[in-house]
Formats: C-alpha cells, structure tokens, sequence
C-alpha cells in the first residue's frame, strides 16, 4: 500500500464494516470483527444488532473499552440480554444470525479456515488456540465474513486443517457433509474483497481497494486467484470513517499496522 | 465415553439430596476430589473462574485429572504444569486474544506431555446439556465436514429418520465433578447467579458432584423470596464454600474486573520463559502463600480496587 | 410433521429482525394469523393464558387453526366450541382437578367433532425445545412402553448407537404463531417475565411470528438495566400489546391470582349445559362487549381486587 | 370400613404420608398426593422436598390455601426455584427424584394406569383429561407410588389403555421396552398398602388396614391379587395425623368421603 493515510489493518476494519448491513445480525469475534461492527454501528448501521459467543445478545460497546475477549462483562454492557453460551450459539442454528464475522490464521481457496494446528495435526508445527466458536458460527450462520491480512501463508491452496469450513473440497461438498445452510460470503483484506464461484466455490477476487493491483494480489495468494475480465474498485476510506475508528482503538490495539 | 443410564442413575440415588447445611472450608471441598476424576469447571476465558478451586486443587497436588471447560485461559496453564491434568477437553486454549497463543500450552501438547481435546464451543456445551438432561447424545448441525469431528472418538453422524437430514450426535458429557464460583448461594446450595451464565446450569446438572465457590452466602430465606433468581437448585450441590474474591486475577461478573495488570505479569512471565515462567509463578502465588486470603493479599490493593469499582458499575446505570 | 431445516431457515430469514418497535392493537397482532394455522399458547393451565389473544382470535372468528399448549384449561372449551379449531395438541385438558372432566372436551373429542392429540407434559415440551434449537428430534426415555406413543404418527423409537439403550425420539414442533403473555416486555419485544416460566421461551424461539401481550410496557432502557433478565430477545418476537389483566379470568404470577368466582361461574355454565353453556358464554362474555377493556368492565370489581391483592402478596414477603 | 374416626379418603391420605421418608424427593400431583406430602412434612419428614410439574422446586404450602392445580403461583410460594416445566420433569430422567406420587382412575394388577379413555379408545365412553406429566413421571421417578380408592370398577385386569406405565404386561417387560430405571413401588388404598411380586409383576397385599379384610379387598379387585400366607396390620391413624390432616383440607376438598 502506498496510502499514508491509513495502515492496511485500519483499511480491512473500515472495508469489513461498510459490508454490515443496517437492522440485519451478527455474530461478531474479538478484535478485529467487533471493531469492525461497532464502526459500522456508528456509521451507517446504527440498528446492527450484535452477538457475542459469551452469551450476549445487543450490548453497548463503550468506544473506549473494547473487551478484549467477549466472553467477560464488558462485552455485556447494557445489552438486550444474556444468556448461556450454548444458548447463543444455537441463536445461529435456528437461523437468527445473518452474518458470522470471523478472523483467520490460514484460508484456502474454498475458504476454509484452520485456527487448530501449522503443520501436521498429529505432529504440529504450532498448535494454535483453536476453533472456539468458530467452527459453529461457520456451519450455522447465513453469511460468513472473515477479515485478514493479506500474505501468502495465510492464502494456501489447502489448508493444513479444517477447523472452521468454508466450501471444504468445492462444488457441493459443502451441501453433501450435511451444511445445508450458511456458508462463506465475503473474504476482506487490505488487498480487496473477495468472494466465491456460485459452482466451482472457488475464491475469486470481487473488488480491489485503491492502490492495491491484481498482480499484488496474485504475488500474496498461493492458489490460483479468480480474476474478472473487469476489474471493480472500491471506495477510499472516509475522513470520517477513519476519525470514529481511531476514536474506538486509540492505542491501536486491533488496528496496528500489521508486521510481515 | 458415554457412561451408561443405570450408573449415571445410580451416582445420583446415593447422593444426599435432602435439604441440609453444606458449607465447608475450600480444603474440605477439594478433598471430594479424587485422582483421576474428570473435572469440569464453570465461567469461560477468564470471567467467573473458580481460581480458588483450582488453586487448592493444585495445592493438593491431584493427579491425572482430566479437566474440561468452555474456553480456557490462564488456569489451563497452571493445571498442566502443575501436571493436575494431562487431559484438557475445551474449544479455545489461551490467555486471551490480545495475549497471544500460550507458550505452556503449546509446549505441553506439542512435545505430547498431554493431550488437547478440541470441540466446537457449541458442541461441547451440548455435551454438558446432553448430561444434564439425562440423554446420551444431541444431534446438531455443526461440526459436519471439518477436520475436528474426525479426530473425536465419541462423536457420531446419522441420517435424521424424520426429514433425511445429515446431522452430528453429540455424546453426553457427565464429569464425576464440577467446581464453579457463583456471586450468591445460600447454605443449601441454591445458587443464584448474576449476568453472563456461560455453562455453568448444564455442567452442574451433568456432574455426580457439585462444588460450588461463592463470593457470599445469603440466607435461605432471601433465595426463597426470589425464586425465579435461581439457576441451580440445592439438591445438585454437595459442597458451599464462601470464597470473596475468588476468581481473582481473573473476573467476577458485577463484582470486580480481571485484576489486568496482575493477568499481564502472569503472561509476561509465561511468554518469556514458557513452562519454567509458569513454575515460578506456580512457586510463588499457589504453593508458598498458607491461605487463599495469603495470595489475595499479595496482589496490588490498588489493582484489586479499580477491579472492584469498575466491575460492579455494571449496576450503576 | 417435522418442517424441513431449509423450510425453518428461509421463514426466519425472511423475519424483520432489527431493532424496531413493534406495539400495536390487539387486532393488529391477531391479524397476524392465517385460518390453518398451528397456534401454540404459553403459560399452563389457568396461569399465565394468553387469554386477550385467544380471545379476540375467536372474536375474529379465526378457522382450523392447531392449538397446541402445555396444559388446556377454559380457554381449550373457548377455542373448540367457536370453532376455531378442531385440532387440540395439549397433555392434559379439564378446568382444573377440583372442577372435574370439562363437558365441552368429552362432546367434541367422543363426537369426534374434534381430535384430541395427547403428548405426555414433557415430551410435548421437547417438541417445542427441538424446534427451538434448530434440531428435528430430541431422544428421551419416557413415552416407552406406553399406549400413547403407537397412538402419535411422529414420534419414533431407536436403539442408541452410543449405549444400545432403548430411545424415544420426540420430533421437533415448530408452530407458525405462539401467543404468549408476559408481566414485562419493553417496545422492541425483549420480554422479562416473572416467577413461573412455562414453556413459554421455547414456544418463543420454535414458532414462526410471536405475539406477545403484556402487562405492561417496560422502556429498553430498563431493560438493558438488568439483560439477565430478559427470558425472550426482541428479534424472535412481531408483535407487542399492552393489554392489563389479559390473562382474566386466568391468573398472571405475582400480578392478580384467577377469578376463581367468575371461574366457578364458567364451570357450571359448561358442566351444567355442556357446549350450550359454553355458546352462552361465548355469546356474552367474547362477542357482546366491544373491547378487552368492556370484558374487564363486565367482572366483579371486588373479585378483580381480590385477586390482584392475593396475587401480588408474593411479594410482601 | 367400620371406624367412625376417619373416612376412607382421610385413611388413604395418612397411610400415603407415612410411606414418604424424610429428606428425600417426591414430585407430587395435585389433589390427594399433594396433601399427603404436606401431611409427612408437618408429621415425620420436615425435610421432604416437594416438586411440582408446573416448575418448582421446595415450595412452602400454606396449610389453608392449597392449591387446586400445581401449575400456578399458589404452588410455588416461597420455592427454593421455580423453572420451566420441561427442566422440572428432566429432573426425573437424570435421576434427582425418589418419588413419583400419582393419583389413578384405573389401575391393572401390573400397576399400569388409565387417564386417557374409559372404553374403547378409538371411540370411547369417557375421554378423561389425558396423562399431563403422569407418563413422565411413572417411567422416569425412581419410585412410583399411587393413592387411590379401592374399588372393583378402578383395579381392573387390564386397563383400557396404559397411559402410565407400571410393569406393562409383567415380567421384564418393562426393562424390555426401554425404562430401565424406576417403576411402580406401592399402591395405597383404603383397604391396605400393595406391592408388585419381583417376578410376575403382578400385584400383592402388604398390609391391611385396621379393620380392612382379604375378602374384602377381593371382592373390591378386578383381578387376582396375590395374597400372603401371613396378613399383616398398619398402624390405625393417629389423633395428630387427623388434626393435621384436617387443618390442611378444613373444607374436605380433598379428603371427603368417596362416594361409591
């Protein structure tokens, strides 16, 4: 990126929030989504009802303290209600929950997402924290988002475990394990957006952010990446988006330029 | 394992389940533990850790637990290089998302000195529900066609024999014995809980025991006044322990916040040196102070005091 | 018939489920159901009945609707003999145990006038928790061995794969309308009831569109004072109206206990004259007065008083 | 029966209350089982924990305000909990519960009860108010015990339907259909208490009550109920099991004299 203006992570969060629309539900994780939905909420979408895997349905975020896990009670404040874990999460199983906002380490090109092990599961080489809710959350809400930074090893062609599944092995395989419903939408870097092939589900580019080429992306993805003959753009960030934003995360805790 | 209905059954006859007095000091609880028992503790991440249960479990130098919880944080480290468990059965396995992924954690089950046993958030919590409903599986529609379900023993899929439908059965889970840390209960074991309830009605109900920490006793009387306040009925709990603070450095819901800038030295010991920073600080906090009240009192009572206030202005409003 | 999962999710999905206010008219809310459909009623027995809803449901003259509830009291005999429906799903149906074998049911179930479908309490109680958890079955132990169960088209038996335990599968319900009443509910429809909670949040969260009538209308403020509170979050419910003593001549916990002089009077109506009494009933009591309110205006004040003094003593402990 | 001191309801009503042991559990129906819990609370077992299908959990009964139905607010004053219907009836299927306390219609001599239909089911004489949480309760609660009035039309062979099951067609029939745990312990009667042979199933004399006869009991039975070389006595009600019992159904709603 060239852009002084903003870091690329500030550029995912204002790219991920303006997806969100008004009045819909989503099931946002720490960090990043949770910043990216009370952005949203301060912006464009005011009536976006947020849920929490902790068991919290329509909290008031306080801009200045973004729990850093939303399983504790600052993630609660004020909200509509609380309720238990397994409760809220089955929410999403009813069909209540439009999105599923999630972060990734590693995505293939059905995007599927692996936060369990680098390297071989039975002999990894980083066993990482793990699903959480993440695997429900991908099997049971509408519409999945997911932001990250945009790098060759988080973009491989096969993940090294499928913790959270996205399209799986592509076409209708996703259907076939019994997923009848969800499913990956949108993919957000701060290389673009991207989505996924109605047959083949395979992950195609949908719109690049200013600045950001085709060949970059290319160079950062390590599986052949879906081009459009036309390439779409999207729209700068705002003064304003970028003003509330660095209002909610002052000291950069989630929006720090991200170190490669 | 699924145990089978008639054990499960039989556990919960023999159980004194008149209403009687059961309040006891922490040791006394803990000693209802035995090597080997699958533990289950309630809160999740580090909010509405029974810290103090998991300190005297420590303390008491228990063995070859297995030890399962929603999300586990810091307490998870303290269990596995104490070498209280060998076997951690959770979803998510860290201090928390801005701390990075635990260095205890990773070496423990990376060298195999024991073992991780990933479920689903979701999952896992059916498993307690399962339990405490009395059944031996839940079908879901999660967990299908990830690599997780493959790698668990107990999880089955089936085709639904009403609309044909592909669907995970999620296998009862029935700890021999649950620890959870509650803002009020009363003598009997009437809890009644306030804000985020996590688990802690379904693990309680699928438990053969229940030891309940509380940050005060009330009495009888103020339960009975409010019955729609209480989540976990007397005749479920064999133990009542009144414990102030007892989740500490983690939080209490209404009560006090993570002590943070104790969570942060405890991290930065742990990410610095791995197992070895963990022993330090298991030295330290849980073998040399003589009480509970002794490790509280070594922390910063400036800390414990914004903790405090800003914990319980959720009902400042 | 279990509902197909794509079915469920396309109805839920098509749901206005933001934050809105949602009050309205009793005849507004009613208007939301369709002749044919599947109606589900909170509250059990003579506690809790949605009482207005079903009320102005007979008054809108509603045809082949299913009504399924807990336990069936007076409001049961309403609904068969005004025709509004002829297909009653309940676990148990008669006023009350000390008024005897309602009249009204024997005419129309042994005429065969209208089906009586009966589930035992708590497996009729499953079916609306399957629906509610997006699940097409639950396994359970009971209902075995019994006459009931060959006598109910969905429900199927099966060996468990993980036991070799013998299991009834109870099918999820998932009703098109649930009538529920409440104490408290604020104008997005985030419901906070009181003492006795029925199966009311189950229904809530199986059915299609939720009417919810309320004593009173709470501001979210209030609500968002005390979220553990809430038992029904706003997006699962359509419909909110503010109707004072909408359970009469039914009792609301904590807010009045029955009529019991107005209920004695409706029995022996219908003991004595059978559907004939219930017709005269139905006649004055549902189609003459021009309003919920002009009903009210039609009981005995002192009775009302009465009723609504024993019923909030709960409190004056 | 020939004693003027008590009627037939008040006899069955005490020697229920007996059987009840303190400090356990019993689910109680309304009515006769009801009073007959309250009765053992105030007499040998303060620590008798009541629950009640509408929801809760150790309530305090007001010995003069008991009430009609146990699915209403009367029946819940000063519980230790109250929760919804269907947790309060699983508490049986994981096993909390000593005793399943029923009132019956129609019994057979395996203990099966009929509150469905008087007659031919699919096109009956009577239909009567159905099962409510009996089925549940008599295959899940540990013991079952039945209060009734004993009469030929009410302890028939085989019940018109089994819409509570006791020992089913005998033998291990029960265990073979799947309830593996509880089952029917003691019927009490006006006449004497009864228990199942261990073998058969079937029904059998325990103990007459005072003034009660074998012909008697015979006479009143539908079927052949099995009868021991010894005949032992109960204990007649006392002079405080009556003052009680009588402060608790001053008006006799629950204990008048049956007619026949």
């Amino acid at each position: 990126m060239t852009n002084e203006a903003y870091n690329t992570a500030e550029l995912v969060a204002v790219m991920s929030a303006r997806v969100l629309e008004d009045g819909k539900i989503v099931f946002g994780g720490a960090g990043m989504p949770l910043i990216s939905c009370v952005l949203a909420q301060k912006m464009h979408a005011p009536r976006l009802t947020i849920l929490f895997e902790g068991g919290v349905i329509g909290p008031h975020i306080d801009p200045k303290k973004l729990p850093p896990s939303t399983n504790e009670q600052r993630a609660a404040r004020r909200g509509n209600m609380v309720l238990s874990i397994t409760d809220v999460l089955l929410l999403q199983q009813r069909g209540y929950v439009d999105y599923g906002f999630l972060g990734g380490a590693q995505i293939d090109q059905y995007g599927n997402l692996n936060s369990s092990f680098i390297g071989d599961p039975d002999n990894p080489k980083v066993r990482l924290p793990g699903t959480g809710g993440a695997n429900d959350i991908a099997s049971l809400a509408s519409k999945i988002l997911v932001a990250m930074h945009h790098e060759k090893r988080r973009f491989v062609e096969k993940v090294d475990f499928i913790t959270t599944p996205g399209y799986l092995q592509g076409g209708d395989t996703r259907e076939k394990a019994g997923l009848i419903a969800g499913g990956i939408h949108q993919v957000i870097t701060h290389l673009g957006l991207f989505g996924f092939d109605p047959q083949s589900r395979k992950m195609s580019l949908q719109k690049l952010h200013p600045g950001a080429t085709v060949d970059e992306v290319e160079e950062r993805t390590g599986f052949e990446m879906l081009i459009p003959d036309q390439i779409l753009y999207t729209e700068e960030p705002t003064a304003e988006e970028l003003r509330i934003l660095r209002e909610l995360d002052p000291d950069q805790r989630y929006t720090a330029a991200v170190e490669e | 394992m699924v145990r089978p209905y008639a054990e499960l059954r039989e556990v919960i006859e023999k159980k004194d389940r008149g209403l009687r007095e059961k309040v006891m000091s922490l040791t006394e609880a803990i000693n209802l533990i035995q090597d080997g028992d699958h533990v289950a503790a309630g809160g999740c991440h580090y909010s509405r850790t029974p810290m103090a249960a998991i300190w005297e479990i420590i303390r008491q130098k228990k063995k070859d637990l297995v030890y399962s919880r929603s999300i586990s944080s810091t307490e998870g480290d303290l269990l596995l290089v104490s070498e209280a468990t060998k076997h951690v059965i959770t979803s998510w396995f860290s201090p928390g998302v801005t701390w990075g992924v635990s260095r205890a954690m990773r070496h423990y089950t990376q060298e195999k000195l024991a073992e991780y046993e990933e479920w689903s958030h979701m999952s896992l919590g059916l498993r307690y529900r399962a339990g405490a409903m009395g059944i031996p599986f839940i079908p879901t529609r999660s967990m299908l066609g990830s690599d997780l379900l493959p790698r668990l023993k107990d999880i089955k899929e089936m085709t639904c024999p009403f609309t044909g439908e592909k669907l995970a059965l999620i296998p009862a889970l029935n700890p021999e014995v649950a620890i959870l840390h509650t803002q009020r209960c009363d003598p009997y074991g009437n809890v009644q809980s306030e804000g985020l309830p996590f688990m802690d009605e379904d693990i309680a109900g699928a438990a053969d025991t229940v030891i309940v920490t509380t940050e005060r006793i009330i009495s009888n009387d103020q339960v009975r006044r409010q019955p729609d306040q209480t989540s976990i009925p007397f005749f479920k709990v064999d133990a009542v322990v009144e414990v102030p603070y007892g989740c500490l450095p983690h939080e209490c819901y209404a009560a006090y916040e993570p002590d943070f800038s104790h969570m942060d030295y405890y991290v930065k010991l742990m990410m610095g040196k791995g197992p070895d920073g963990v022993k330090e600080y298991l030295d330290k906090y849980v073998y040399a102070p003589d009480s509970w009240e002794d490790f509280l009192a070594m922390l910063n009572f400036k800390d414990v005091l914004r903790a405090t206030t800003d914990g319980r202005s959720v009902y400042n409003d």
